[in-house]
């Protein structure tokens, strides 16, 4: 089997670390996009997965135009137009100020999809660097460092996040802060795992006996190496972060009004749920449908990037 | 399948329920005799009201008192027109310059233990109070101390003339001293009151599940006893509005409180079903920050009134369920000053920013999320505000982080959006708590600051005259209003939805949302 | 292509014109079209007689005596397996459970992975008698029978230790326990000692030669090591990409190889008995000779 | 094996201090002042003063802290600013509720993620593979509160099938003696009782169990697909195993290992989703008691409320370590070393 | 003897600690000769791997010494430290992982040059193309990635890899175990080749006593850890003093059927038959 992908070979070793690290991660995100894009559009992917890749598809493309395709004003108060159940006027109802549920939904897509995506790249960002520091450490750090995240891993997660929410006040940004504080010690530990694996392959060693410098040997062969890896996660964490937000909005330490972002609608229409049952319905159906897509293209992923794939060449 | 079960479990249920009346209910003697009687004279209310603690003196909180009420006694109480009305005390007088107060109390009067209502379980509980200084403490803030001269009569000694001193007393549950001494423990039987009782109310507590039901039955040696009173309520606590109104709509209560506009509506539809608004002593304002950056110029401050829906408030945070205010005071209070009801004005708002210069400017508004209205008004202000060019940024803030916010000059938000309520109906205590520049930052929510205000305050509160208090009082509101201090925006009233079994149930002007012990079965 | 030597006559078990393939749908790499992994293979083994199946990786040894068991669900078979006289392709699963481990069974190349890590060696081992009812008690003696028989010391205490407890020779034994404790007449061993060191090797070869021959049991042998095969076997087979290339009686094969794979594959096994400075040869010499496009 | 014990002990022990800092570190960023909630709203300036005082509020943080360590050291919570009470009298009302709630949701969870792992590994990437998968995507994906309100609206309210809201029906409870109203029935109440108490916790604990069956099938699904890869699998049909045993005795029971551990967080997971569920079934557990006390700002509930939790969660993966070293004699080797 | 290029000194290797503790190297030596090349022999766990993980610094030696042309790299600066890594390249066992799977042949072959330093582009290019045509590989296939070679090729790019910075002592664990014979045949034969031609000393590490024997002149038998016999090879083969190692001779299967039969037979207390 031929192949032309997978990193390419533009970074030299005497650019600063960093240019190296941007642009090797750069390029493996490329390849294994492109990867994944030949899977998903070769003749044996799943109808299923493919649906899946459609909605998240069109997650985006709502997150990137939505704000501007609104039928209303997202943010106008009309309260004689309130409570409104869906008509031709308002496709999905008006809320209890006379919001169009419709437009509130498209201009919260990206909020939404955006924060959940930070933050699982920032919950992996921070577990990859605690995982490449410990790796880098003497042993014993090492240990202390993944020690230290199995006790921040004793709290569950969302009991963690409510208490630091809760400290931090209710916006969108703590909920960010405090879903990252919550989730990188698992992302840590799994990362420190993935990358152990990597190390001790022979390829690394390898280059370890030619006294390359540990940081360097990161950043050429571990990280890059590590990313398939990486991403298989991320694309797990996706799902669970988009419920567990709307769960913390919902507990009212999500981001104040008049945010569109789904999961505070959820929490404004939380008092209609069953009578103005639009008004929470459609972000609750938008949250579901958001985190199913992107917990089955998690799936896939995860089976395309499967290591004991990788090697049936 | 399913409905079988549930069947089953039922019959399994009523079958239980059954035996144990029979074997431990004394008969009563009502018509239809038996087991079914007994049940009929439950009543079911499930409210949001979940009470933290039992202890009466955290009274001061409306989730408590709701639980609290049918099972204590007052000295004194005010009647739904804001009268004053005798309770446990039959009798007071004031001394001349109103430092010494003295009581005679009713005779005859039982605990729920059996236990004899004496001058001493006034004393004791007023003592405890000022000990915690917790709670409803602070209705007491100028008792110093009192004695019992015999069994039927107190006297108290204030550190100050507080003519409103007995109208406080209304806050404070008298307990069964010699039940609560053994179990005072190191902290004055705060954990043991926590889940006990110790009162001589219309109704003693059954059993009781914290955060969940509260069982009362009725006390057959009521003073007042009253055999239109239920023989047992049980107050069920549901946070949810939709939950109650579940349960509500399934049959299983009797009562609920609190459902969304919506659901009001609906409801209301069915004959079935009563809905009863009851006016609330407490209003609905938005204060502004006399001492802010922008809200500072009264300009500005008169711009907010003016920009404010306030019919939209009516009708979307209210769900038109109570009515737009009229006064800087909640409803039912003596010597209101009658302000006219708001209107919205969005060109002369909008003018006013103009000519103070801050188009454009931005505002911090803070309010609490948990409380349904607010969010609603808080989405409406800002919607307001941007139509007459400021930008409104809101700020979630839970009660205890407001006052942390409040209490430092420099955290102050501009506009805060809050409930405030008279404890008992006088206006005295309520226009000195807000508007005394000496409890800025406390519960001075705006920090104004005006000597001419401090000082009516002052004669008001010492003015051994009520007539003379009054008008000093209704100079107070006149200011307060000149100086655009705050936006008055509602009466939220309690919308109650009960079945037909209950009786109209009155407004009591000391009581958040209604007294459980004045209910009455509709027969 | 030759034909085998014997068809049929007296056969315990006659492969006949077998191929395999993985069907289209299956391919997890791009490609279309079914892959033929072995192609036409006929091969007769007689009772008692021990067979070795000789080839490098992938060419189609271990898929041939795997699809005997048909042991891959997801693999086209085609052509005929015949078992006594009774045709095993396309019987039923019922058919197929009771001549598995019973009448044919097998050991696998990595005694570390053969054995369920969670289940007690006596249970493993004991059974392909359980799952046929016969009782618990008897089973278990059988067990421990088998155990002493394959030298496994104080077989009745470990037969409650787990797999984890044991050395990668003494699973083998094992292993192979478990697979002739229902008294089998066939047994294929799939490289059963590629994994072992060359002490254990030579061990469980010996074992193996000696249960074949006191039990008159057919034992069909793959290997990719030659060298292994020429003490064992009485006849071999070789296959080369998917096909059988050469089967002939052990010396003969040694001594005469026809076919230019199986001379490139005698030369290119580095001996002990000869001299260090004979170059090795590789089968890409002798195909190159004989013109084959080959190439890695 | 004892010193394993003791090892893991240790851990524990270390981790319990480690919640505890957390915990109070997140307390201390907590704004808003602990004293005026204590004082009431309506407290002057000196009463507010004077519960600083009370509450140690005045000393330097460092002393607050190890007071605070010394008092959890001797099982004192401290007394909730709200309530008045015990922090641990409280606690121990409500716990009750929340474990027998994720008691039936984990059982519900393995009543229904055994049998779909099970059934989607076997046949795997066929029509019920892929239908399996979606249902559990599916039931991972809608979050747990949503669940809980649309299933007690349709099946609570409309169809009226189970009850709304509580542990028991008016005049249905056990009395109350150990807080379990499933035990307290069995051993104090009547059938009655049982059914009742038992009735009201099926529905949310289906709510709650949903997460938990997508990722316990799941995993069982993975684990079960690489089991049944395993060479000891083709080993056993070899053997003519018959393929039920294959799958259940062979697969599956090598598949639990991590099934457990995994399993044993759960636990802990499952009590913070209860915040959740709780909150629409209205039921007094630990989750509305947490939830509640962090919008008062209760700050000795919410410490004492996570640190239980983390206590939970910390106790039932040490008790998961030695039943998985029990039952998984791979771990017993790794954790013992070769006997 | 000057001759002599790396001498390996009581060498010891504890792996854990306590109860757990596992001596995998128990006081080993051996010298490695200018142009020679070195069997190093044992069964899995006999410690040969670890031998050469010590001395190309991947494990930790808890005591002993390692002396290579007067460099002791447990002590040696910076400039002496450079000079052994260069001298001293390994091949692995697993040609499958011991090839970064992200790089193309070119990168995972230059990259040696570029860590060493002292290679000027054009040197590099020039080199790399040399070497792969001396392994018998074409320059096209210098832009592809590992996935797109067979075992062998992988193999014998590890072993351009490890020749690439000139070294003097080519390290092999095992580097014909994973492959096929026919593969392994080619692979030995280009050591062979390649050690002649570059005049490399190879310390070559195996359990195939008959791999071995092919290729090697000195032999060092390895039991648990210890150096159970070492000598030419002739010598042992022929004449094996220690026990072992005529237990692990005696076991070599021989590709003679006659002889095989014979022995197994006397093995068995069988009667030669056919």
């Amino acid at each position: 089997m031929k192949s032309e992908t997978a990193g390419a070979p533009s970074a030299k070793l005497a650019d600063a670390p960093s240019a190296i690290s941007a642009a090797v991660s750069a390029a493996s995100i490329g390849g294994a996009a492109a990867r994944l894009g030949r899977r998903l559009f070769g003749r044996r992917t799943a109808g299923v997965d493919r649906m899946a890749f459609g909605l998240v598809a069109l997650l985006t493309i709502a997150a990137v135009v939505g704000p501007f395709v609104t039928p209303y004003d997202p943010f106008a108060v009309e309260t004689s137009e309130a409570l409104r159940p869906p008509s031709a006027a308002h496709l999905l109802g008006t809320d209890d100020v006379g919001r169009d549920v419709l437009s509130r939904l498209l201009a919260g897509a990206g909020l939404t999809l955006l924060s959940a995506a930070a933050i699982v790249v920032l919950a992996a960002a921070v577990g990859i660097v605690v995982a490449s520091v410990a790796a880098l450490l003497p042993r014993r750090a090492d240990e202390a460092i993944m020690r230290a995240c199995d006790i921040f891993m004793s709290i569950p997660s969302l009991v963690l996040a409510l208490g630091l929410a809760a400290a931090l006040g209710p916006s969108m940004l703590s909920i960010i802060v405090a879903m990252v504080a919550a989730s990188w010690p698992s992302t840590a530990r799994l990362m420190r795992g993935i990358l152990r694996e990597t190390m001790s392959s022979s390829y690394v060693e390898s280059a370890r006996i030619l006294g390359m410098s540990r940081p360097r040997l990161m950043l050429r062969h571990v990280l890059p190496n590590s990313l398939d890896a990486i991403y298989v996660q991320a694309s797990m964490e996706i799902s669970g972060t988009i419920v567990m937000i709307s769960g913390l909005a919902f507990l009212g330490v999500g981001a104040p009004p008049p945010s569109p972002d789904w999961g505070s609608m959820i929490a404004e229409g939380q008092q209609y749920t069953t009578t103005a049952w639009w008004i929470s319905l459609f972000p609750g159906l938008a949250i579901s449908l958001g985190a199913i897509a992107f917990g089955l293209v998690g799936d896939a992923v995860r089976s395309f990037v499967d290591p004991s794939s990788r090697r049936s060449s | 399948m399913n409905l079988h079960k549930r069947k089953l479990a039922l019959t399994l249920l009523s079958a239980t329920t059954a035996m144990a009346l029979s074997s431990c209910q004394l008969p009563t003697g009502a018509s239809s005799g038996g087991s079914g009687s007994a049940k009929q004279s439950t009543i079911v209310i499930g409210s949001s009201n979940t009470a933290e603690t039992l202890d009466p003196l955290q009274s001061s909180d409306a989730h408590n008192d709701f639980n609290l009420a049918p099972m204590y006694d007052r000295l004194v109480d005010f009647d739904a027109k804001g009268e004053m009305v005798p309770k446990l005390a039959e009798q007071w007088t004031f001394n001349g310059d109103a430092t010494q107060l003295t009581l005679t109390l009713r005779k005859g009067v039982k605990f729920h233990s059996g236990n004899s209502f004496t001058a001493a379980d006034v004393v004791y509980s007023l003592d405890r109070a000022k000990k915690i200084g917790s709670g409803a403490a602070s209705f007491l803030s100028d008792y110093a101390s009192s004695k019992a001269t015999d069994d039927l009569h107190v006297v108290i000694t204030l550190s100050k003339t507080d003519l409103d001193f007995i109208g406080a007393l209304s806050q404070i549950y008298i307990l069964d001293s010699n039940l609560v001494k053994p179990n005072q423990g190191s902290d004055n039987a705060q954990g043991w009151l926590g889940t006990h009782e110790a009162g001589s109310g219309p109704f003693a507590m059954g059993t009781y599940k914290p955060n969940q039901e509260l069982d009362l039955t009725r006390n057959k040696d009521y003073w007042d006893f009253d055999d239109k009173r239920p023989t047992s309520i049980v107050l069920r606590m549901i946070n949810d509005s939709s939950a109650n109104r579940d349960e509500f709509l399934a049959g299983n209560l009797d009562i609920t409180m609190g459902l969304a506009s919506v659901d009001v509506d609906n409801i209301s539809k069915d004959s079935k079903y009563e809905i009863v608004n009851i006016p609330a002593p407490r209003q609905t304002y938005a204060w502004l920050n006399m001492q802010g950056k922008i809200t500072g110029d009264a300009r500005v401050r008169e711009a907010i009134q003016l920009a404010y829906d306030y019919n939209g408030h009516l009708a979307s945070a209210l769900g038109n369920q109570g009515s737009i205010a009229n006064s800087i005071l909640p409803e039912g209070i003596a010597c209101r000053v009658d302000a006219g009801k708001p209107q919205q004005d969005l060109e002369k708002a909008k003018q006013l920013i103009k000519a103070a210069g801050v188009e454009g400017a931005s505002i911090t508004v803070a309010y609490q999320p948990s409380v349904r209205e607010f969010n609603a008004a808080g989405t409406i202000l800002q919607d307001s505000l941007k139509k007459i060019g400021l930008n409104a940024q809101l700020k979630a803030v839970t009660f205890p982080q407001y006052s942390a916010l409040v209490s430092k000059p420099e955290t102050m938000p501009d506009v805060a959006l809050a409930w405030d309520f008279a404890a008992f109906p006088a206006a005295g205590p309520m226009l000195n708590r807000e508007w005394n520049s000496a409890l800025a930052g406390q519960t001075n929510f705006t920090r104004y600051s005006n000597p001419k205000v401090d000082a009516l305050l002052k004669d008001g509160l010492t003015a051994a005259d009520q007539k003379q208090a009054c008008s000093d009082f209704q100079e107070v509101q006149q200011q307060v209003i000149a100086d655009h201090a705050l936006l008055y925006i509602a009466y939220p009233a309690v919308t109650m939805v009960s079945d037909k079994r209950v009786g109209p149930i009155p407004f009591s002007p000391t009581q958040q949302d209604f007294n459980v012990g004045t209910l009455r079965m509709a027969k | 292509m030759k034909e085998p030597l014997v068809h049929g006559g007296g056969a315990l078990l006659s492969i006949a014109n077998l191929t395999v393939s993985l069907p289209e749908r299956q391919r997890t790499i791009t490609g279309s079209g079914d892959l033929t992994l072995v192609e036409g293979l006929s091969l007769d083994i007689r009772p008692g007689e021990r067979l070795a199946l000789v080839g490098e990786s992938g060419s189609g040894k271990s898929l041939t005596a795997r699809s005997i068991l048909q042991l891959d669900p997801a693999l086209k078979l085609e052509g005929s397996i015949t078992w006594k006289g009774c045709e095993l392709l396309g019987a039923s699963r019922r058919v197929l459970q009771k001549v598995r481990g019973a009448e044919i069974s097998m050991i696998f190349q990595d005694p570390m992975t053969a054995l369920n890590p969670v289940l007690t060696i006596g249970e493993q081992v004991a059974e392909p008698l359980l799952v046929r009812g016969v009782p618990r008690r008897k089973a278990y003696a059988r067990a421990v029978e088998m155990l002493d028989r394959l030298g496994v010391p104080k077989a009745k205490e470990r037969m409650r230790a787990y797999p984890g407890q044991f050395s990668g020779g003494m699973r083998q034994r094992v292993v192979m326990a478990a697979a002739l404790v229902a008294q089998p007449q066939l047994l294929i061993a799939d490289e059963p000692t590629t994994a072992l060191d060359v002490r254990v090797q030579e061990q469980v070869l010996d074992l193996l030669e000696e249960q074949s021959r006191e039990l008159n049991l057919a034992v069909l042998f793959i290997t990719h090591d030659l060298a292994i095969v020429a003490g064992l076997a009485q006849r071999v087979a070789v296959m080369f990409r998917g096909r059988l290339v050469e089967e002939k009686p052990v010396d003969e094969l040694f001594d005469h190889p026809d076919h230019p794979y199986t001379q490139g594959l005698i030369g290119s096994i580095p001996r002990i008995d000869l001299d260090p400075d004979t170059r090795l040869t590789t089968v890409e010499d002798y195909l190159v000779l004989q013109g084959g496009a080959h190439h890695e | 094996m004892y010193k394993f014990v003791l090892r893991r002990l240790g851990f524990a022990a270390l981790s319990l201090w480690g919640v505890a800092t957390i915990v109070f570190v997140i307390s201390k960023l907590i704004p808003g002042d602990v004293a005026r909630v204590a004082a009431g709203r309506l407290a002057t300036a000196d009463q507010v003063a004077h519960m600083r005082e009370v509450l140690g509020l005045n000393d330097p943080l460092f002393l607050q802290y190890t007071g605070y360590i010394s008092r959890l050291v001797q099982g004192n919570l401290g007394t909730s600013t709200i309530t008045r009470q015990s922090v641990m009298g409280d606690l121990g009302a409500v716990l009750p509720t929340t474990i027998q709630l994720v008691l039936l949701g984990m059982f519900i969870t393995v009543l229904i993620a055994a049998p779909v792992g099970i059934a989607a590994a076997v046949s795997e990437g066929k029509a019920a593979d892929v239908a399996a998968r979606i249902v559990l995507v599916t039931s991972g994906g809608v979050p747990v509160f949503w669940l809980a309100i649309m299933m007690r609206w349709i099946l609570g309210s409309v169809l009226g099938w189970f009850p709304i809201s509580g542990t028991n029906s008016v005049d249905g409870g056990p009395p109350t003696v150990t807080g379990f109203t499933v035990l307290d029935s069995l051993l104090f109440g009547t059938i009655g009782n049982l059914a009742d108490s038992v009735f009201h916790l099926i529905l949310p604990a289906l709510a709650l169990s949903a997460p938990f069956v997508s990722t316990l099938a799941r995993l069982i699904r993975s684990n079960m697909m690489t089991a049944l890869k395993a060479d000891y699998i083709t080993f056993a049909i070899s053997k003519g195993v018959p393929r039920r045993r294959v799958i259940l005795r062979h697969a599956f029971r090598s598949a639990l290992g991590s099934v457990l551990t995994v399993f044993g967080m759960q636990f802990g997971w499952m009590i913070s989703a209860a915040v959740l569920v709780e909150a629409v079934f209205g039921l007094p557990g630990i989750g509305s008691y947490l939830y509640r006390a962090i919008i008062n700002q209760d700050t000795f509930s919410v410490l004492a409320s996570v640190v239980v939790i983390g206590f939970v969660f910390i106790a039932t993966s040490f008790i998961v370590d030695l039943l998985q070293m029990a039952i998984d004699p791979r771990v017993r080797h790794a954790q013992l070393g070769a006997a | 003897m000057n001759d002599v290029l790396l001498r390996v000194e009581g060498l010891s290797k504890t792996f854990g600690s306590g109860r757990r503790a596992h001596q995998a190297l128990d006081d080993v030596s051996f010298e490695l000769r200018q142009g020679e090349i070195l069997g190093l022999v044992g069964e899995s766990g006999s410690g040969k791997s670890t031998i050469i993980r010590c001395l190309v610094g991947l494990e930790k030696e808890s005591s002993g010494s390692i002396r290579y042309q007067g460099i002791n790299p447990a002590a040696a600066s910076k400039s002496e430290l450079h000079r052994y890594r260069r001298d001293l390249q390994m091949v692995f066992q697993d040609p499958y992982s011991s090839l970064d799977p992200r790089m193309t042949v070119r990168r995972i072959i230059e990259e040696p040059m570029l860590v060493m330093g002292g290679y000027s582009e054009r040197e590099r290019r020039e080199r790399i193309h040399e070497l792969i045509r001396l392994v018998g590989l074409r320059d096209e296939h210098l832009d592809r990635y590992p996935r797109d070679f067979s075992g062998g090729q992988r193999q014998r790019i590890a072993i351009v890899r490890a020749l690439v910075v000139e070294p003097k002592v080519l390290l092999c664990d095992e580097p014909v175990s994973a492959l096929d014979v026919s593969v392994q045949a080619q692979v030995l034969n280009l050591l062979k080749d390649m050690q002649r031609q570059l005049d490399l000393t190879v310390l070559f590490v195996s359990h195939d006593l008959a791999v071995v024997k092919y290729l090697c002149t000195r032999l060092v038998v390895l039991n648990r850890g210890r150096v159970a016999e070492k000598g030419s090879v002739p010598e042992i083969y022929e004449n094996p003093q220690d026990a072992y190692t005529k237990a692990l001779l005696e076991a070599v299967p021989v590709p003679n059927p006659a002889a095989e039969r014979e022995r197994r037979a006397r093995r068995l207390g069988l009667a030669v038959a056919r």
